[in-house]
């Protein structure tokens, strides 16, 4: 009854995947490293599944063979003096079996560290990776300071290029995993944490904090881009690029209200005097495909709605609500979308 | 066949003395011991409702049922409630009842102090939850990871009151283990040796002695977390060359090791019902013994398997992978000792048997899965994730919950003289087991399918929903079948019918006596020469003479052979543990507030503790009567 | 009905003593206990000490504690070691009148430690709140000066026990357990000196 | 009796939802109107104390925002962790502008002569209060049970909560010279 009840959930489960985008799932791997720990799982799934088996059919098989008996039955004490010879060669060979196995299951994890451990790392992508309250900080580095850039939740990659995630935290400790490349790292205030992956084929990746941060811990994601290696390089060729200075009147105008707003206490925007880091850089917000660190989609409406009142959607989130007029938000927006 | 006869002396000079005064003085020790279980049980049942909300909450994706600031109180009270509230004093709570009656003994050792740790308990419980309630909460999870649970992260005094609940639930726990220690060592009947413990006994002095180990490191490390919060020390602060992992390492030294504290003496009560229910001794006794002595050993060897997502050496994290893999070992020696022990047995199916015997298939999964944490690669993947909170819940709820209530059904009869029923028994279990599995199975899935744990929401796009309101839905049967529990427990208590001294044909001494027992235990301590007294042939061996039956006179043994030593006089009732407990009360929570708290709760402590402690001249001048020199 | 048991085994346990000293009383395995506990909280802030050390490119980060006052109070512990054996081997055989003046004369030692130990936080040279290294030295000391004053008040109690009764002979017992317990905190503070005075100058 | 336990509990849980609510309580609403006057000539003057009172003082979350503000909006910049720098100090006892509640508002949203910027707009309403509750937890002026306690970084100065409370002695005359 059980089994088949397991194996309709499982059904269900793999029905209700269909819906997922992006991937999240640690069963569907897409980065060699995943990959690596996936053929893990697989054997590992399989001995724990013939030892479960193995365990439930002597079990099932011992109650249903054994006589039945009442309170009163006489116990049977004799057995305290004597050996049972019958009983105890079953019992060593189910230890040794159970040792042999889990030898076997103890090599391949050695052997799977092995492969995660020597990813080759030639003309890697360095990101440094900065856990913040509740949202990813992104620095692209290079030995070259003029060529980094900073983004914020959303990171590109090019397929097929090993990268190197130097992890970090601003506050708390916050665990990486984007668990279709790669297991988690956690980012440990005082301490960097290295974390190298690659992912050959291109696609769009989610992942999101796995260690309890507090408040809004559920609500910390971001997304793995990984392009084709030209089209990234042109992705981050364009991230380097200031901010565009607004064009129109209204642009130039939200430009305006973003300075003498609460925005700029906070936020960056490459190109204008806005400096600030205590949330995530602006320079490039347009070309993000969502915001609040995965929370909501990358807008307008949604956009100017969490301008307004972020605490509706995030309910611990740091930025403050902030009132604007309908003309000021409009102009506002308006100055944001040039932020491609 | 028992040795059990009337004895109003001997009961009067047992009794706990009668009115409000007396209620708060009882020391008996199965006084002490069914409000020990009255209490751990009710946490049990609060932490339940808070799980419930949790479902609920996780039941939708996208519910607002409730926020994130109350979502992380729930599930930090949740876990605190169970691991610290229930399933480690549980343990200790059953084995202060059990204990002296299987190993023959009217009393248990230093009953005082268990009454003290009780009362410490239950004040520690209380506070915790009444803080609760002010929302006052602790937010920050039952493992408290620094900086988030430090004086940054969790401004207020929420984590204060989760960090004194510590001190309050070791103090108790590390009593406990000293009382449970020195009586199995010191107050076996004659002829008990070492080797015809029973099993359960066993148990539970292995786990007093990882008690006294893994519990002083959280306590250390709480009361560096409430001095770091407090006082402003740097023991987790990095730029003052503090470490935040520091936390994780002592924290985990002991949380690895709590598991099988929590984990080990239900594997007594699985000995102690299958014996009895399979009409035979457990095959292998010294292969269980020393089972459970390896399984104590290896515990405290890979608290770092909680930590393979932090940058901890890679060569350590091998060490881990390997030790954690190889505790499945003693584990799995006794689970094919048990099969064999059914295999060869004849059986008898009542419910205390179903709910031991779904640890073969709870267990066994919850164990898998625990070597498949415990490979640092899949570690990487799974951990932090629904995937562990399904392994850990497999675990304890199998491996614990289950043989705890099979051990309420084995033992209820003992408690109170009458027979739960087995009607509502068999419904409360099935709606247990499969409520169980349909509330937890799905969440290996979610796990591996991306979902972390401690997330009060999730988006609906996920994939995640069916398998949510599955758990939930789940997660309400299993409810059901707990609240079954709760109502046979009430009906049964008084109209279940009378079960007599030993209702299931059992062999060990606790069915010896009366049910419930007298106030003394035994009227004529007896003498074994067998690990089931009661199945010898001719039954005990013979009886103890000459002990006092006016006062409370015990029998001490020696540790090995239990060889009579002497006999030495428990204390008689007295309020001062209970006073003693509410100024220890009132220090640790001053301390939460002032650090002079400390100074002058000391001074308010030390007075009740000395009365408590001042011999009473007319009890002295009786024991001087009687007095014999050694 | 025991009387109709055959092959009896019976026991006669009315002339065993009520009381004895040493490893067969159930004090002795109580104190045994708190010791083991305590000890182990002891080894594991010495492992945090040494943990952090190992986590920092300075150590200590203030000056290491003046050698003065803990050494002295190192002495003071193991010249306390005498009056504690005597006070021990009184009890044991029973003396009232001599265990009283030994106990005392613990007790004057238990309070001569207690004092310099005053001098010992002040000669420290860190503060709890200054750095980890602070913190964790204050720990050891703190925590260490709880099981001094613990002992204190209880070797007091006993003393005055033994001058005003009531008595028996398992206060006796008392008495020598409390001097097992005064070993360990002589014993535990060994390590922890070395570690505080000595491990700073390492 | 029952009533009277009752009762109490209740009132004790409405003091706990106060001191531990998050997020925060609502802010009391800024000082309508605004006496201060930014010149050099005249460095504004005491406010007339209209008796707002922030409950942010009361609640231990709204005061460790206040400080993590302080620390991220780089007020420390000038006044240090509260001993001061290019700005004057904050521990002490000495208020040039007054020690009150919507002194402080009006400090911090309009500004200061000789350097001190004015937040007014830059900063939500919220904020602002924040801030308040916190620089008057930094000379104890707040109690010890919501005060912050010590920060994950280099300190320099004891915790807010374990500080004595100082006495303010505000400047009473707007001749006083601002320090620094």
């Amino acid at each position: 009854m059980t089994v088949r009840a397991l194996a309709s959930l499982l059904l269900l489960a793999a029905s209700s995947a269909l819906a997922a985008v992006p991937a999240q799932n640690a069963l569907e791997p897409h980065g060699v490293q995943a990959l690596a720990i996936h053929d893990l799982w697989r054997l590992t799934l399989l001995v724990c599944t013939l030892v479960f088996a193995a365990v439930l059919a002597a079990f099932l098989y011992a109650i249903w063979r054994a006589p039945r008996s009442k309170e009163r039955t006489a116990p049977d004490v004799a057995v305290l003096d004597q050996p049972e010879p019958k009983l105890r060669r079953p019992v060593v060979i189910g230890v040794a079996v159970s040792a042999v196995l889990l030898v076997v299951l103890i090599v391949a994890d050695f052997v799977t560290e092995r492969r995660l451990a020597h990813l080759p790392l030639k003309d890697a992508v360095r990101i440094e990776v900065t856990g913040h309250l509740w949202w990813w900080g992104v620095r692209y580095l290079d030995d070259e300071p003029s060529r980094m850039f900073s983004t914020a939740n959303e990171i590109h990659v090019p397929a097929g290029k090993p990268v190197i995630l130097k992890l970090n935290s601003a506050d708390v400790i916050h665990s990486f995993w984007a668990p279709s490349l790669h297991g988690k790292k956690d980012l440990i205030p005082g301490r960097t944490a290295l974390l190298h992956f690659r992912t050959d084929k291109p696609g769009v990746y989610r992942g999101q904090c796995a260690e309890f941060c507090g408040f809004e811990h559920a609500l910390m994601a971001f997304t793995v881009v990984a392009d084709p290696p030209e089209q990234y390089e042109a992705w981050a060729a364009r991230q380097r690029q200031p901010a565009p200075a607004p064009v129109t009147d209204l642009q130039k105008q939200g430009l305006a209200v973003f300075m003498r707003s609460t925005c700029a206490m906070c936020h960056a925007i490459a190109g204008t005097e806005a400096g600030a880091r205590l949330g995530p850089d602006l320079t490039h917000l347009a070309s993000r495909s969502m915001i609040a660190s995965g929370t909501l989609p990358n807008t307008r409406q949604y956009l100017a709605a969490w301008i307004l009142d972020p605490q509706r959607f995030k309910k611990g989130a740091n930025m403050p609500p902030t009132p604007l007029s309908a003309q000021d938000l409009n102009a506002l927006m308006a100055y944001l979308e040039t932020l491609k | 066949m028992s040795a059990d006869a009337n004895n109003p002396v001997l009961d009067r000079s047992w009794s706990d003395p009668p009115g409000l005064i007396g209620w708060l003085s009882a020391i008996n020790h199965k006084t002490i011991s069914i409000r020990f279980m009255l209490t751990t049980m009710g946490f049990f049942a609060a932490g339940g409702v808070l799980a419930m909300i949790i479902r609920l909450q996780l039941a939708r994706p996208e519910n607002k049922l409730v926020g994130p600031d109350f979502y992380n109180q729930l599930f930090t009270m949740h876990g605190t409630t169970m691991m610290f509230l229930f399933a480690v004093p549980v343990m200790q709570a059953v084995a202060t009842y059990l204990v002296p009656l299987m190993i023959g003994s009217r009393g248990i050792a230093f009953p005082r102090m268990n009454a003290f740790a009780y009362w410490i308990f239950l004040f520690g419980g209380l506070m915790l939850y009444i803080a609760f309630i002010l929302d006052i909460g602790p937010d920050a999870g039952w493992f408290a990871y620094p900086p988030l649970a430090g004086p940054e992260y969790s401004p207020g005094k929420r984590m204060d009151f989760w960090a004194q609940l510590i001190t309050y639930t070791e103090l108790s726990g590390l009593l406990e283990a000293v009382i449970l220690i020195t009586t199995i060592f010191k107050m076996r009947t004659p002829g008990m040796t070492l080797n015809r413990m029973p099993l359960f006994v066993w148990t539970m002095l292995v786990t007093s002695f990882m008690v006294m180990f893994a519990m002083p490191s959280v306590m250390l490390a709480s009361t560096a977390l409430i001095t770091d919060r407090l006082v402003g020390t740097h023991f987790y602060n990095p730029a003052e060359g503090g470490d935040v992992l520091l936390w994780q390492h002592l924290f985990w030294f002991f949380g690895h090791p709590e598991v099988y504290l929590i984990f080990i003496p239900p594997l007594g009560f699985m000995s102690s019902i299958i014996a009895t229910f399979a009409r035979r001794p457990i095959y292998g006794y010294p292969v269980m013994v020393l089972a459970v002595i390896a399984t104590a050993f290896l515990a405290f060897s890979l608290w770092v398997h909680h930590m393979f997502a932090t940058n901890v050496p890679e060569l350590g994290k091998s060490f881990f992978t390997a030790a954690s893999a190889m505790i499945a070992i003693p584990t799995a020696a006794q689970i094919f000792c048990w099969i064999a022990t059914l295999w060869a047995g004849r059986l008898n199916f009542r419910t205390p048997m179903l709910f031991a015997l779904s640890f073969f298939f709870i267990l066994t999964i919850g164990g898998l899965t625990g070597i498949m944490l415990a490979s640092v690669s899949l570690d990487l993947q799974v951990h932090d994730t629904f995937f562990v909170v399904a392994h850990l819940h497999y675990v304890l709820i199998g491996g614990a919950v289950f043989p705890l209530f099979g051990a309420f059904y084995y033992w209820f009869p003992k408690f109170t003289g009458r027979l739960m029923s087995e009607r509502l028994g068999k419904w409360n279990f099935w709606l247990m087991f499969v409520g169980f599995n349909v509330a937890f199975f799905p969440m290996h899935i979610a796990g591996l399918r991306g979902m972390p744990r401690r997330v009060y929401t999730y988006p609906a796009e996920m994939g995640w929903n069916l398998l949510n309101l599955v758990s939930s839905i789940g997660a309400a049967i299993l409810a059901v079948g707990i609240l079954l529990f709760v109502i046979n427990v009430l009906v049964s208590r008084r109209r279940g019918e009378v079960a007599g001294a030993d209702p299931w044909g059992a062999g060990t001494l606790e069915w010896a006596t009366a049910s419930p027992p007298a106030p003394g235990n035994f009227a004529q301590p007896v003498v074994v020469a067998s690990r089931f007294p009661l199945w010898s042939p001719g039954g005990v061996a013979g009886v103890v003479r000459g002990l006092a039956d006016d006062r409370r006179e015990v029998l001490v043994t020696s540790v090995l052979d239990a060889v009579p030593n002497h006999r030495a006089m428990m204390p008689e009732s007295s309020i001062w543990p209970f006073v003693s407990a509410v100024a220890v009360t009132v220090l640790f929570v001053g301390s939460i507030f002032t650090p002079w708290a400390v100074v002058w709760g000391a001074v308010l402590a030390t007075p009740p503790l000395i009365v408590w402690f001042w011999p009473k001249r007319k009890a002295t001048q009786m024991n001087l009567e009687r007095e014999v020199k050694p | 009905m025991n009387d109709t048991r055959i092959p009896s085994q019976d026991i006669n346990v009315a002339r065993l003593p009520t009381y004895v000293f040493g490893s067969h009383s159930m004090m002795w395995w109580g104190t045994m206990g708190l010791m083991l506990i305590e000890g182990t909280v002891f080894a594991i802030t010495v492992v945090v000490y040494f943990y952090l050390r190992s986590h920092s490119q300075t150590w200590p980060v203030d000056p290491p504690p003046d050698l003065l006052w803990g050494s002295l109070n190192t002495l003071i512990l193991l010249a306390s070691m005498v009056p504690n054996q005597l006070a021990k081997r009184a009890a044991e055989r029973e003396r009232r009148q001599h265990a009283r003046w030994w106990l005392l004369a613990c007790l004057a030692f238990a309070l001569a430690f207690l004092i310099v130990r005053v001098f010992e936080f002040s000669a420290l040279n860190t503060r709890w709140d200054a750095n980890a290294y602070g913190s964790v030295v204050w720990m050891l000391l703190a925590l260490h000066t709880t099981h001094l004053i613990t002992d204190t008040i209880d070797t007091a109690v006993l003393a005055v026990l033994m001058f005003t009764g009531p008595l028996e002979g398992k206060r006796f017992v008392d008495v020598s357990e409390n001097a097992m317990y005064w070993y360990f905190v002589v014993g535990s503070w060994l390590p922890i000196y070395a570690v505080i005075y000595w491990g700073a100058r390492l | 009796m029952k009533t009277t336990v009752l009762s109490m509990l209740l009132l004790a849980s409405l003091a706990g939802c106060y001191r531990e609510e998050r997020p925060d309580p609502a802010p009391p609403s800024p000082p309508t109107e605004s006496n201060v006057r930014l010149s050099e000539i005249e460095p504004g003057q005491k406010a007339a104390p209209p008796g707002v009172s922030n409950q942010y003082e009361e609640n231990a979350y709204a005061l460790s925002q206040g400080k993590t503000l302080f620390r991220k909006f780089n007020c420390s910049g000038c006044h240090g962790q509260g001993g001061g720098g290019m700005g004057p100090a904050l521990m002490d006892d000495k208020w040039n502008y007054g020690s009150e509640p919507e002194n402080i508002y009006a400090t911090i949203v309009q500004g200061r002569p000789n350097g001190m910027p004015a937040f007014g707009g830059h900063l939500t309403n919220e904020q602002v209060w924040q801030l308040v509750a916190y620089v008057r937890s930094m000379s104890g002026q707040v109690g010890v049970d919501a005060a912050p306690s010590r920060s994950d970084e280099f300190q320099s100065a004891p915790p807010e909560g374990r500080r004595e409370k100082e006495e303010p002695k505000d400047a009473s005359d707007a001749a006083a010279a601002p320090k620094g």
